[in-house]
């Protein structure tokens, strides 16, 4: 069992050391390795998953420990940790990457950096079974930036273009400053436990060797890391820019896997989070939620949408974490997986159906990927446009699909939360306000792209369906929308009880003092909260995809009065709320100003005036003596300064001139007086 | 006379020695005033030895003293005598290119 | 001892009393044009005395001359030096063409004569004798700043050198007189005894006001601040042979005096108790002499760092070194003596061997500015790193002579006591600046090229006489042993009390 | 023993000094080839000395001791330990990767690699030597060639950089200097540092100086000297100068050996001897620290000059060596015998300080590639490199995620142990240096993009990519970087037993008793 863990972790590294190497002069550029890698991946990660089902044991848990290296008195120990969550987060990661790997056989073909991309690929999916593996802090540390670094490879995939340079840095800085959060909230950890893995962490804190407040605070450090990778406000500007990467990056890396990273990770320390950290958690998912909805709203950007739209989902999650229904949380993880995948993959299919298009009339200018130059593509795309939808119903939450379950149970954990203390009401109300924004804007995507009339004809005719290494990905993630894949022996489309959720339990929290409820007490809560939540969630649904149906597609309603009336919400919406300039221009542009200041003062100010300065001042000091000794001050003032006072007081000694020898002598008489003096102190 | 009147005379000579060593512009004039400082030093000798009755080392001293007086004048002279047919002055202060 | 047995012991002076007489005869009858020939007659000489002194034996510590003079190790080792430098200083006057043409009969023979007065300075125990010695060492020294009669500077290099020297030796004499006033003698180990035997609180003024007054003497031979005026006017007037060995052999005199004089005087001297001495109370001598120790570093190094003349810098900078060199006088102890004379004996070749090198530069491209040094390291090979390591030697970095001789100096300090850490401080600073300025002479001969591409190898003569000078200051910055144990056992007799 | 193993490696290059200085100067290709051999035989020495080397023992390994001034108690004593051996790997390793690196000095060949073997085996003295006067000998010695190295084949402003190195580093080592009589008068006049470790935490107590504990003034005069070294704010600033002026191989030695030489002295000097003084200390070491990290990134982050960057970030990475180092305390009852934390500061700290030489030798080695290609440095100059020289923006991509403490990659495993020792005594000060983190990754993602990302700066199209010889020289060190960022383990272990004898010294001392 250990060592499936183990080969599936080693595999894609293996297949990326060639890759990177060697991988140009293979044949067909060595894509074949890398997908049989991940292929091979993926088959290993089925075969857990089939023996998981097989025994049905929730507590099902295998670890392993190796001392990476020891200090004398330390023992440094890392190592692999295989339980459901685990096997169904490897099978998660592996398909998706098994397919965008296929996806991208087509879509890469033309890109002359075609090996390199998937020596990326598979360092990105070495780096993330990494963490999925690691039974500790470190390892998932060490990982998470790893995975930070093949984002930001694979983000500046395309660096040629300025803007996606930006977007890989922008990435990996703002993921640091989530990282160096959840350093912190190691350190604090490990300060008291001596040691990074799980086990020992929970067993530090049911013995209760932290207080409270230093378990919220650490708790909420390592959620900062969480924060940056699964994009959550005010952390989430990295992730839109990110869609400068190429497509199939986007679906795997910032749609599926690696932003769900942070949600997994939260999963993992749920049972630590103290009431207070568990609170803030779930103010910044829902804020989160409801915020980048609204967002998505606005954009034009076919990518950006859904890129707003999995920072919406993402926060959906952190809420159900949250709120203590984590469990759903994690379901909604795995169910938004496939279809946000799909959905990206989709839109690939659709850019790049659109760039060769464009590529074929020669317009180097028009954007492929704004929906405003899309329109009627349901006829010429028919597979991409039959998946996108049922992936979009998915995301909307209709009943039949696993999107509907996954949403219901977790906005039913809100509505629990809220009941149980009505004080934090806004949770359920952003809850089911970001699903109403959601139907809404993924449904305008769907008009905009595959309705009404195409922008321009002749575009319109050089569209054509993608070929068959970009449809079959498209058909089989979107088909895992199906509610019957979660909820196997289960047939109840209302109903998310099944399989999923007899394997994955939630487990009770170890914050000393009961301060939290149980997990079979929030299970009863939601359980009741479940029709309410049903209910509600169907019609802002409905109503969502009303509106957009009226403005959109009968175009009863025109847009432009809506963004009339509201301009100034559409003004925000349509920029983000600003947050990237307000960054910039009161927390980076300052800091690099300051740095400047700093580089300046180190080096023109300090080092030349201070440290040169003793220079300086022993040269000028020389200098003086040296006209001490040419006795433009000796001579000048104190010895002619003699024959004045001399002069002054009336005697005959005008006479005196006083001739250099002369000169000498009298200091040395006044070397003799001061020496006396000195002596007499 | 006793002791002391002989040390304040001693000491005044060697005021007017030090006095004139600084003010003499002449160098022959300044040879001099170095003497008088000489023999300031000779009569505290002669002094010392006289009123404190030790031993005569005082006196012998005094004599060396004069004798190098001597001795040195005669070489600062032929120096001096040097300056003046190279700077055509014995003002010592005239002797000054270093510094310029 | 009286005058008859003490001719026994004092071999090595008759024989450079017979060179002086010896070399006065032969001169007189050579021309003008060979007149250098009276060098070699002073070499033999010195190497005869030196040879009489080597086999004298070192162990022997007596008084000669009714108790005027000492024999001991301490002033064995001075006598060693003096012979040296003034051997050195030959050889470096035949070689220099400052001197070419000229009558030179005499000069060698005054300093052979002068050898005669240092010697007597560092045995002198008896303020006549130690009158009667740095006078003889002065008024030759006089003769010999001048000695290039119709060069401007010359002469004005002696005028102010006359007149500077014979004010101080009568400020000094002065000093004697009032010092014989309140012990009733002039030998130095009786007053010793009545200024430790009687109470002095009640007429310390007196006292303290002779101590300065010699002291001003006595540093004005040593060149320390603030009794250094004539030392850069004196040093540039003078041929350069004589400017290398007055900033050598005088100075090692003085300090030998110093160390013998005030130690004798101020110290209660137990050879029993070797290692650290007890002073006489009521006068700050040491106090004032750490002082003067800090001005004259300071004040040499400050001064040194402006000048744009090879001669002229280094001439400054041994006013430094005899900052440094004082420090080790004022701490009353064996470590402190046994550095001043290491340190001696490791400056002798450095500072030596920087002025032959710049002697040899000035014959050779007829400038001693250190701009035109450009380069010279390129073309001489030889000469560049031989400057640079006597640049090393006189910064003090290892692994030079100067390194040595510093690191005893400060290991001397140290170990006198915390109280002493500010002078080390200072010295050890002034070490760091002195850096800059010796430094500025290798970078110029290594940094600036010029284009003069035609090599310059310096005559055999030279080069073997620059061996014999940079050889020591290397070997001796590496392995000391030697003459760690010889100064070490010079100092197990240093200065018994008769 | 019979063959004195530490000798040889000391006394190699001196040898290759002299035979080049006899050389006839036309001969350049073997001045060359000469410098090769004596470097290489040093680095198998030194390879050899590595597989000899047992982890378990405590003290120091292949000793070797004779006198030499008898008279004065100084001697020819020479051992290693596991804190001297990493930085003699690192020694013998950069030296023989330099000499490829100046591979195409054309001035004046003979004097450069004459010089560069002197300096080589001042280097390995100063690691190598046990008895403090032989390393105050070696500490100086270094000075002479590298500031001859710097003087003659540096930069435009090599004159200014050489000397103000000379009198920084001077100013240092004479303090020191200082310290060391007093070291050795307090404890009963001896050089011998296994002696000194015994004898001098009791003896400095009783001497004071104004009112300050000998404790306190003898460890500030050695910190001071070695603080110019590492260099430690307010002593950093010869560092950029000297680093940007200095040809590429000795910007190498001055980051990847110098710069240890300071902390190396710490560690040997100061913990050991002067337990007290570093109890009184650390915190103000801590913070030091802190500073180093801030101020050196942000620095870093302003420069425009891609060499001062570096240089820079030299400042920000030593400041993590120091944080670790201040972990020490953590040992004592007073702060809970943290055992574990003073063990992961510790070893980080010296971890770090040879991952620093490795990965900070890349940095100075590539920047001089592209500068001898492209003949200026200014970040902002280039532009889309990574189109035209992929395989050198890949090494330099490598060398950058090293740089800025990428996991997987030898920075990082130290930088967080270093955090990790430092934490629980050092609470603020750690949360505050984190920060340091953030701007690595900002200064160095900062300038790869704007070096090697978007368009290609016409000027550049016809860059020649990195050559064979260059990429050989960056290979061992890049497999250094990987490897012991994925596995540390071979050199903890070098280490460790001699770190747990400090902190064991370290703890033995009176303030850290609760």
């Amino acid at each position: 069992m250990i060592n499936y863990g183990i080969a599936i972790l080693l595999l894609p590294l293996l297949s990326f050391i060639i890759m990177i190497f060697v991988g140009k002069k293979l044949p067909n550029r060595g894509d074949w390795l890398s997908i049989g890698s991940v292929a091979i991946t993926f088959c290993l990660s089925l075969s857990l998953f089939i023996m998981m089902l097989f025994k049905y044991d929730p507590y099902f848990k295998v670890e392993k420990i190796f001392t990476w290296f020891n200090l004398g008195t330390l023992d440094l120990k890392i190592g692999i940790l295989i339980d459901n969550i685990t096997i169904i987060m490897l099978l998660v990661v592996s398909l998706v990457s098994t397919l965008v790997h296929i996806y991208s056989t087509s879509y890469m073909k033309e890109d002359s950096r075609y090996s390199r991309y998937f020596a990326f690929l598979s360092l990105f999916t070495f780096s993330m079974n990494g963490i999925i593996l690691s039974n500790n802090l470190l390892g998932i540390y060490i990982f998470w930036e790893l995975v930070g670094l093949s984002s930001y490879l694979l983000i500046g995939f395309w660096f040629e273009k300025e803007s996606a340079a930006n977007a890989s840095k922008k990435a990996f800085l703002v993921n640091r400053v989530g990282d160096i959060g959840m350093f912190i909230g190691i350190m604090l950890f490990f300060s008291s436990i001596g040691s990074f893995l799980f086990k020992d962490l929970y067993l530090g804190v049911s013995q209760g060797m932290f207080s409270v407040d230093t378990l919220t605070i650490a708790g909420l450090c390592l959620f900062a890391g969480a924060v940056g990778k699964s994009a959550q406000f005010p952390l989430h500007i990295w992730l839109p820019d990110a869609m400068e990467g190429p497509t199939p990056v986007s679906a795997l890396i910032h749609a599926a896997t690696m932003v769900a990273a942070g949600v997994y990770l939260a999963f993992r320390l749920f049972p630590i989070f103290t009431p207070q950290a568990l609170t803030i958690i779930a103010y910044v998912g829902a804020i989160t939620a409801v915020f980048a909805a609204i967002i998505a709203i606005t954009q034009n950007d076919i990518k950006k949408v859904l890129a707003y739209s999995t920072v919406s989902q993402l926060g959906y999650m952190i809420l159900a974490v949250g709120v203590g229904a984590y469990t759903y949380g994690f379901f909604h993880l795995v169910t938004h997986a496939a279809f946000k995948a799909g959905l990206f993959l989709c839109s690939g299919s659709v850019i790049h159906a659109m760039h060769h298009a464009y590529h074929k009339l020669d317009d180097h200018k028009s954007d492929a990927q704004d929906m405003r130059n899309m329109g009627g593509l349901k006829d010429k795309m028919p597979v991409t446009f039959y998946s996108m939808l049922f992936c979009t119903i998915a995301l909307s939450g209709i009943p039949f699909t696993s999107g509907f379950l996954s949403k219901d149970a977790v906005l039913a954990g809100t509505l629990a939360f809220s009941s149980q203390y009505p004080n934090h009401f806004l949770l359920s109300l952003f809850g089911f306000s970001a699903a109403l924004f959601t139907a809404f804007y993924m449904f305008r995507l769907i008009f905009l792209t595959f309705y009404g009339k195409p922008n321009s004809k002749k575009v319109f005719d050089n569209i054509h369906e993608s070929p068959i290494q970009m449809t079959t990905p498209l058909i089989i993630l979107s088909s895992l929308s199906f509610f019957l894949f979660f909820t196997f022996p289960n047939f109840n489309p209302l109903s998310y009880d099944g399989w999923f959720m007899t394997l994955v339990k939630s487990k009770d929290s170890l914050v000393p003092g009961y301060l939290n409820p149980t997990a079979y007490q929030i299970k009863e809560e939601i359980g009741q909260a479940h029709n309410l939540a049903l209910f509600l969630s169907l019609s802002v649904a409905a109503l969502g995809i009303g509106f957009a149906f009226l403005i959109y597609y009968s175009k009863l309603i025109s847009p432009d009065s809506i963004y009339r009336r509201l301009k100034v919400l559409h003004n925000l919406s349509f920029n983000k709320f600003f947050i990237d300039e307000i960054l910039k221009k009161y927390l980076i542009d300052p800091f690099l100003k300051i740095s400047k200041y700093i580089a300046i003062f180190d080096w023109d100010v300090y080092d030349k005036y201070f440290i040169n300065g003793f220079g300086r001042i022993t040269e000028n000091f020389s200098k003086t003596v040296g006209n001490l000794w040419d006795y433009k001050f000796l001579d000048q003032k104190i010895i002619d300064g003699f024959g004045r006072i001399t002069k002054f007081s009336g005697s005959k000694l005008r006479l005196i001139q006083s001739g250099k020898i002369q000169n000498y002598l009298i200091l040395v008489l006044v070397g003799i007086i001061i020496l006396y003096v000195f002596q007499a102190i | 006379m006793d002791l002391n009147s002989y040390l304040i005379i001693s000491a005044i000579l060697f005021s007017l020695g030090l006095f004139g060593v600084i003010t003499r512009r002449n160098g022959v004039a300044v040879l001099m005033s170095i003497e008088l400082i000489l023999n300031a030093a000779n009569i505290n000798f002669i002094a010392f030895s006289r009123y404190s009755g030790m031993d005569f080392s005082g006196h012998i001293f005094s004599l060396f003293v004069i004798i190098l007086a001597a001795a040195e004048a005669a070489v600062a002279l032929a120096i001096i005598l040097n300056i003046f047919n190279n700077f055509g002055s014995i003002n010592i202060d005239d002797a000054n290119k270093m510094s310029q | 001892m009286d005058n008859i047995q003490s001719i026994n012991f004092f071999i090595p002076e008759l024989i450079l009393v017979a060179t002086i007489a010896f070399c006065l005869i032969i001169d007189f009858f050579l021309s003008k044009k060979n007149s250098f020939n009276v060098a070699y007659v002073a070499l033999i000489g010195i190497i005869l005395s030196g040879i009489s002194l080597w086999f004298s034996s070192p162990l022997i510590t007596t008084s000669l001359f009714l108790n005027s003079i000492v024999l001991d190790p301490f002033s064995r080792i001075f006598k060693f030096i003096f012979l040296i430098s003034s051997f050195i200083t030959i050889l470096i006057s035949l070689d220099t063409s400052e001197l070419k043409n000229r009558s030179l009969g005499e000069y060698f023979t005054l300093i052979t004569a002068m050898i005669l007065g240092l010697i007597l300075m560092t045995s002198s125990v008896d303020l006549i004798m130690i009158y009667l010695s740095i006078e003889l060492v002065s008024i030759i020294s006089f003769i010999l700043a001048g000695y290039l009669r119709f060069k401007m500077i010359s002469n004005e290099a002696a005028i102010k050198y006359v007149i500077y020297g014979a004010f101080s030796s009568g400020l000094m004499l002065y000093g004697f007189s009032l010092l014989y006033g309140l012990t009733g003698t002039t030998k130095l180990f009786e007053m010793n005894k009545v200024l430790f035997s009687h109470d002095f609180s009640h007429i310390n003024l007196s006292l303290i006001v002779s101590f300065l007054l010699i002291i001003a003497g006595l540093g004005y031979k040593i060149a320390i601040a603030p009794f250094h005026f004539w030392t850069p006017d004196v040093y540039e007037g003078s041929p350069t042979p004589i400017t290398a060995f007055f900033s050598v052999a005088p100075k090692a005199a003085g300090f030998a005096l110093m160390v013998r004089f005030l130690n004798s005087l101020f110290g209660d001297v137990n050879p029993l108790n070797s290692e650290n001495w007890v002073s006489i109370e009521g006068v700050p001598w040491q106090a004032i002499l750490l002082l003067l120790s800090a001005l004259t570093m300071i004040i040499g190094n400050l001064i040194a760092i402006q000048q744009e003349n090879v001669k002229r810098l280094l001439a400054y900078s041994s006013i430094a070194h005899a900052g440094y060199i004082l420090m080790g006088i004022p701490l009353l102890s064996k470590d402190g003596v046994f550095a001043v004379v290491f340190y001696i004996i490791v400056y002798l070749f450095m500072q030596l061997g920087a002025f032959y090198i710049s002697i040899i530069i000035a014959d050779k491209y007829k400038t001693e500015k250190i701009e035109d040094y450009a380069g010279i390291g390129w073309q001489s090979p030889f000469l560049g790193i031989l400057m640079s390591l006597f640049m090393f030697s006189l910064t003090g970095l290892p692994p030079t002579a100067g390194f040595i001789g510093k690191f005893y100096l400060f290991a001397a300090v140290i170990n006198a006591g915390t109280q002493y850490y500010w002078i080390a401080i200072v010295g050890v600073l002034n070490s760091v600046i002195s850096l800059y300025y010796y430094m500025r002479i290798v970078k110029v001969m290594y940094f600036n090229e010029k284009n003069i591409q035609n090599s310059f190898v310096p005559s055999q003569f030279s080069i073997l006489l620059l061996l014999i000078l940079g050889i020591p200051t290397i070997y001796f910055g590496v392995q000391w042993t030697y003459i760690h144990e010889w100064v070490d056992s010079a100092l197990k007799f240093f200065i018994p009390n008769f | 023993m019979d063959f004195n193993i530490l000798s040889w490696l000391i006394w190699t290059p001196v040898l290759g000094a002299i035979l080049i200085v006899i050389l006839p100067k036309n001969r350049m290709d073997l001045i060359k080839w000469i410098a090769v051999f004596f470097t290489g035989i040093q680095l198998l020495l030194s390879i050899l000395l590595w597989f000899n080397f047992d982890n378990n023992i405590q003290g120091f390994q292949f000793m070797e001791k004779s006198p030499w001034i008898p008279a004065f108690n100084i001697t020819y004593m020479l051992g290693v330990d596991g804190l001297s051996l990493p930085m003699v790997g690192l020694t013998a390793l950069l030296s023989f990767l330099c000499v490829f690196v100046s591979w195409n000095i054309d001035k004046a060949p003979k004097g450069y690699f004459s010089l560069f073997l002197l300096l080589d085996a001042g280097m390995m003295g100063v690691f190598l030597s046990l008895d403090f006067f032989l390393f105050y000998i070696f500490w100086e010695v270094m000075l002479l060639p590298m500031y001859f190295l710097i003087g003659i084949w540096g930069g435009p402003n090599r004159e200014y950089a050489a000397i103000k190195f000379f009198l920084y580093t001077l100013f240092g080592s004479v303090l020191m200097l200082i310290a060391v009589l007093a070291l050795y008068f307090s404890s009963g006049r001896t050089f011998d540092m296994i002696e000194l470790m015994s004898t001098a935490p009791t003896a400095l107590s009783q001497i004071s100086w104004w009112g300050f504990s000998g404790v306190k003034v003898v460890w500030l005069l050695l910190f001071i000297g070695f603080a110019i070294k590492v260099p430690i704010f307010p002593f950093h600033t010869w560092l950029p100068l000297a680093h940007v002026e200095a040809p590429t191989a000795i910007s190498v030695i001055l980051a990847g050996v110098l710069l240890k030489m300071g902390t190396y002295g710490i560690l040997r000097i100061n913990f050991p001897m002067i337990p007290d003084g570093t109890v009184w200390f650390a915190g103000i070491l801590a913070f030091l620290a802190l500073i180093n990290i801030i101020w050196g990134g942000m620095c870093a982050l302003a420069q425009t000059d891609l060499k001062k960057m570096v240089a820079y970030s030299s400042i920000n990475h030593m400041g993590y060596v120091m944080l670790g180092m201040s972990a020490v305390v953590a040992a004592g009852s007073k702060y809970g015998s943290n055992i574990a934390a003073a063990e992961l500061g510790m070893n980080g700290a010296v971890l770090q300080m040879f991952n620093h030489g490795t990965i900070t030798a890349m940095l100075f080695i590539l920047v001089g590639v592209v500068y001898d290609r492209a003949h200026h440095r200014d970040i902002n100059g280039f532009g889309g490199l990574a189109s035209k020289t992929p395989i050198y923006a890949a090494i330099v991509a490598l060398a950058w995620f090293a740089g800025l403490g990428l996991p997987g990659l030898s920075g990082f495993i130290s930088e967080a142990m270093t955090f990790l020792g430092a934490f629980p005594v050092y609470r603020n000060i750690v949360i505050l240096s984190t920060i340091g983190i953030l701007l690595n990754a900002a200064y160095f993602l900062t300038s790869y993009q704007k070096i090697f990302l978007g368009k290609l700066n016409e000027k550049y199209k016809d860059l020649p990519e990195i050559n064979r010889r260059e990429i050989l020289i960056l290979v061992p060190l890049a497999i250094l970087v990987i490897f012991l960022g994925i596995y540390p383990t071979p050199l903890i272990d070098i280490m460790k037993t001699t770190m747990s004898e400090i902190i064991f010294r370290v703890e033995a001392s009176e303030l850290l008793v609760k």
